[in-house]
């Protein structure tokens, strides 16, 4: 819907792509982990492998949960705008057409968190 | 336990705000620096007002005028809101024990015919310019640039309305609401108001706050408000009608404490610049002319002949204030 | 009918108030807090300028209300007599 | 004399209309229109200003000489509790925190009021409403400057008090409350009376000042309790202002409905999400508690709402749908926001702790539905771990809300232990929100949010670094720049209270209080 506005009233988004330096914005969630309050927004260049991401990148901000030893998220179960995804652990984020802003989530079946809380 | 904090003598870990210790370095502040320094945000804003794309939220772009720091526009009054309604509750209280003396002693009783039709004539229709008043300075108060301008802007917008009410009231107690409403239509129609309705529309219209502040605060006040509540009232005095001028003890006295805090911004930021200096006394040109003509019809109405030399008078103080400001008129 | 309410300040110059505001609203209810007296009414609260003057010994005007208001709900009626809260169905 | 005995006193509604009704005019040398160009365009039609009606009819110099008795007052307790060091006989150190966050998230908002205010107080072509306008604008200077008044004596003893102007325009959680604001100032003035008028005065306030404040007053706190009283007072005149203003818009033009059942849609839903944080504040931070925050909400949003949105009934006005969601809400938001403020504490302006158990048993008492099932495991390991000398804090960046812009913590309605997703896409670009009904918000102006200054994007984009850093530099701490950037001073703003300057002066100055040295 258009906005009612008194005069002409359009800008440009404040988070296009192009304003990242070459990196786009990747957010991902560890379902019924509520220990970390909120889904992680990451910057990455666009050729980030997605093994790279989840060797490298997810480990730093995870591994503060006590059952991040046990998570293998090449057995998770991943979710890409909502919808059941599979990603291959090979192939950048381009190429597994994770555009700028794409919001993932993973479930690791078996792991309820602390004490089966979800948390 | 009883604990007696009061003997407790402990070191502050600072004296005041970040902010306020950035300009006046880290000792103890005054309220009306601490309610009033850098309090308007100045930096980041989320969207564009749907009422006007061309600016951010607050935007030093509204107005010609350039400051390098809005806030050396300090009143010199230090008013703070709490500051603000105690004095002006001392002055209305003083206010009220006048009206209330004029109405219980009858006093209105006492005023000459022809006086008591001359403020009914000037002063009750002046509750509309009044009215315009409010309404400029309540428009400075919300595009203006800097809490040290806005702030008093907003008092004075109120002291505006309190004024108009106060006129009101002079209009009740000498003819009833009936006074108000031939007041009204003197302000609508009469052939001697329109000049200065005409003024005071094209004023409401402004866009460019400072000059608003210039038009109204400056030229308009600085010429109706000496002429109907100095010279008009000692011409009260000095024929018998003290009732009046008891009812007009407010805006007397509102009057030669307002206009200092208003030399102060206009001395700071003409001195500013010289680009500033020449806008600024562009606009006191402008609008005088405009000012003088609209109060002529009016003056003839309060002083006959003398109106010429009254409003000689008046126009030659308003010059030489200027002068003093550092304006080239 | 739903609740209108009224909050006073917890002070010497509310408890005049308060006591009148009682007396004239038997269906009114009472709740302490700390600093803070509440007074709850179904469907509608008076507040009487005559009740408060007969406690205080002095002229009051219904305005003076304020100083020492906290908060309000209901649709507020106000002349020199009587100060009305309530809602409308 | 005959003439006072048959000249009968005026009375207040008379007295009021004669003083403000008839002030303006129809103007004819310029254009109704040009003088009030606010007026249309968002498309509320008014067919007759004088059917407004003032509740409260305060002429100029009554408002004088009240608030001038309420200022005096105001300030003689300040000065008292100043000269006293009151600050040392609240109940505890760890209560400060929450006036932190109240000078740097919520005294800044006040001010924002006093100009949308002095907007609307010019913008309306209508004199009752301007006047009624113009006063509130006065209030809300009051309740900015009584509110930085009454902290500055916290801020001489304490830290994170130091610098709120700055940080209500950088710090990532302050964007909530300020986006808020600058979403109601950027609309049309009408959008702007609801926004602020009627949902924030009158729907939510209650919840900040009323219960807020009896807690301040609980802890010992009688100067920020005398401030908070003091302002809702005047809020009083406000929420009659905004329920005035909700009514004649509806009144005057059927037209209008679709129109203010929209915006109450999207403000009763913007503050409900802000009010989040004062949640947090009442079942946290303040240590001795009057009622809870699921408590808080059912007296004064579910009964006193419900009953204003019964009144609206007649006029066709819906409740909005969203609050069927914060009706689940309420059990949960105060404890979700702890949770994230516990862990980014690392980069917030106060300091976080984790409940001690007396107090994790008051709020299993409070909230028998779910404080035992999904929060006090995780507060439990939290504490565990912090006595193990390891506390945690989280160091990367959260997935915000386009809208709220509060991280993304809030689960689904229907699963408290699912984050809550939704999505929209807008001129080929992606955009996230919490609920439905800040995607609701999000899809009906689009062009508005997509403005967002969202801080973590923010900093993603190198905005957020002192000026000269160089973000290549070897050694370069993006996290120690941000907080360089928000004037947070790392190790004494921020972290567990545990272990704080804060923590140990005031224990020390509490010790000299009550033992001879």
């Amino acid at each position: 819907m258009a906005v009612k506005a008194l005069k002409h009233y359009q800008f440009p988004a404040a988070d296009t792509q192009d304003k990242f330096h070459g990196n786009q914005l990747v957010y991902v969630g560890w379902d019924k982990h509520l220990f970390f309050c909120a889904p992680f927004a990451f910057c990455l260049p666009p050729n980030t492998r997605f093994g790279d991401l989840c060797d490298k990148v997810l480990p730093q901000a995870f591994s503060a949960h006590p059952e991040w030893s046990q998570v293998d998220l090449s057995k998770a179960v991943w979710k890409k705008s909502g919808q059941p995804w599979q990603p291959d652990m090979n192939k950048t984020l381009a190429e597994l057409g994770i555009g700028h802003k794409e919001a993932l989530r993973f479930e690791t079946p078996g792991l309820n968190g602390i004490q089966g809380s979800c948390s | 336990m009883q604990i007696d904090l009061r003997t407790v003598s402990i070191k502050p870990v600072r004296q005041t705000f970040d902010h306020i210790a950035r300009r006046f370095g880290d000792k103890p502040a005054s309220r009306y620096q601490e309610g009033t320094y850098d309090l308007q945000q100045t930096d980041i804003f989320h969207y564009r007002p749907l009422w006007d794309p061309e600016h951010v939220l607050f935007d030093q772009k509204r107005t010609q005028v350039v400051m390098k720091d809005w806030y050396a526009l300090k009143d010199p009054r230090q008013y703070y809101y709490g500051s603000y309604t105690i004095a002006r509750a001392r002055q209305q209280d003083a206010a009220e024990s006048n009206f209330d003396m004029v109405e219980e002693r009858g006093l209105v009783d006492t005023v000459p015919s022809n006086l008591k039709q001359i403020a009914l004539a000037l002063l009750v229709p002046l509750r509309h310019v009044e009215w315009g008043g409010n309404m400029n300075n309540s428009y400075i108060s919300a595009y203006g640039y800097g809490t040290a301008i806005t702030q008093p802007c907003l008092y004075h917008a109120m002291d505006h309305l309190g004024i108009a009410q106060y006129l009101t009231r002079i209009g009740l107690v000498l003819g009833g609401p009936e006074a108000l409403d031939t007041a009204k239509d003197a302000w609508m129609n009469d052939p001697r108001w329109q000049e200065m309705r005409r003024l005071v529309e094209d004023v409401l219209v402004t866009q460019d706050w400072f000059e608003l502040f210039v038009a109204q605060n400056l030229v308009l006040e600085g010429l109706y408000h000496p002429m109907f509540f100095d010279r008009l009232d000692d011409q009260f005095t000095a024929n018998g009608a003290t009732a009046i001028s008891m009812m007009t003890r407010f805006m007397t006295e509102w009057y030669a404490e307002s206009s200092k805090w208003v030399d102060a911004q206009i001395k700071v930021a003409a001195a500013e610049s010289a680009a500033n200096k020449e806008i600024i006394s562009g606009w006191v040109q402008k609008y005088r002319d405009r000012a003088v003509k609209a109060l002529a019809p009016l003056a003839e109405v309060a002083f006959g002949d003398q109106a010429g030399a009254v409003m000689g008078d008046v126009v030659a103080d308003f010059n030489s204030r200027c002068a003093k400001l550092g304006l080239a008129i | 009918m739903s609740t209108v309410f009224i909050a006073f300040q917890a002070n010497e110059e509310s408890r005049p108030i308060i006591e009148a505001v009682l007396a004239d609203n038997p269906h009114a209810v009472l709740h302490e807090s700390p600093a803070m007296v509440k007074i709850d009414a179904e469907g509608k609260l008076v507040i009487k300028r005559e009740s408060i003057e007969e406690r205080i010994g002095r002229d009051f005007d219904l305005q003076e209300l304020q100083i020492n208001l906290i908060t309000i709900s209901g649709h507020l009626d106000e002349d020199d007599d009587e100060f009305t809260l309530a809602w409308k169905n | 004399m005959d003439m006072q005995a048959t000249k009968k006193k005026l009375g207040l509604k008379e007295k009021y209309a004669h003083m403000t009704r008839g002030l303006d005019w129809e103007t004819t040398y310029q254009s109704m229109d040009k003088v009030f160009p606010q007026a249309a365009f968002e498309g509320i039609k008014i067919h007759d200003w004088d059917k407004w009606e003032d509740p409260f009819r305060l002429t100029m110099d009554a408002y004088w000489k009240y608030q001038a008795e309420k200022e005096r007052k105001l300030y003689a307790v300040l000065d008292a509790f100043a000269q006293n060091n009151g600050h040392l006989g609240v109940t505890d150190a760890r209560y400060i925190n929450a006036l932190k966050l109240f000078l740097t998230g919520i005294s800044p908002l006040e001010y924002v009021a006093h100009r949308g205010f002095a907007a609307a107080g010019r913008n309306f072509p209508g004199v009752g409403p301007r006047v009624a306008c113009l006063m509130q604008s006065l209030d809300e200077v009051r309740h900015a400057q009584t509110q930085i008044h009454a902290l500055s004596n916290y801020n001489k003893h304490y830290n994170g008090f130091h610098d709120f102007k700055h940080m209500i325009e950088r710090v990532w959680y302050l964007s909530v409350p300020k986006s808020f604001f600058d979403d109601a100032f950027s609309a049309g003035p009408f959008e702007w009376m609801i926004a602020i008028g009627f949902s924030f005065e009158y729907v939510l306030t209650n919840l900040l000042f009323v219960p807020f404040m009896s807690g301040a007053a609980y802890n010992g706190d009688m100067g920020t309790v005398t401030v908070g009283f003091s302002a809702q007072s005047d809020e009083a005149r406000h929420m009659t202002l905004g329920l005035e203003c909700i009514k004649f818009m509806l009144e005057q033009d059927p037209d209008n409905l679709p129109i203010v059942q929209k915006w109450i849609d999207k403000w009763a839903w913007r503050g409900t999400r802000v009010l989040t944080l004062v949640g947090m504040m009442m079942d946290y931070m303040l240590p001795k508690r009057v009622m809870s925050w699921k408590e808080a909400w059912e007296i004064y949003f579910e009964q006193n709402g419900g009953a204003l949105f019964n009144d609206l009934a007649r006029y066709g006005i819906k409740v909005p749908e969203c609050l069927s969601q914060a009706a689940i809400d309420k059990e949960h938001i105060s404890h979700q926001a702890w949770a994230t403020f516990y862990q980014y504490s690392g980069a917030a302006d106060f300091h976080t702790w984790m409940p001690t158990d007396e107090e994790m048993d008051w709020l299993s008492a409070k909230y028998p539905n779910t404080f035992d099932k999904y929060y006090r495991p995780r507060f439990t390991h939290w504490r565990e771990e912090a006595e193990k000398g390891n506390r945690f804090y989280n160091s990367t960046l959260p997935m915000l809300c386009q809208v709220c812009q509060i991280p993304m913590l809030f689960t689904e309605p229907d699963d408290p232990t699912q984050i809550c997703y939704r999505e929209s896409e807008y001129q080929g670009e992606k955009y996230h929100t919490c609920s439905d009904g800040c995607k609701h918000i999000f899809d009906n102006e689009p062009d508005k949010y997509i403005q967002a200054w969202l801080p973590v994007h923010q900093i993603y984009q190198g905005n957020c670094f002192p000026e000269g850093t160089d973000p290549t530099a070897e050694g370069f701490n993006p996290l120690a720049e941000v907080l360089k950037w928000y004037h947070v001073e790392h190790g004494r703003d921020n972290l567990d209270f545990e272990g704080s300057e804060d923590q140990k002066n005031f224990a020390a100055w509490r010790g000299m209080a009550t033992k001879n040295v």
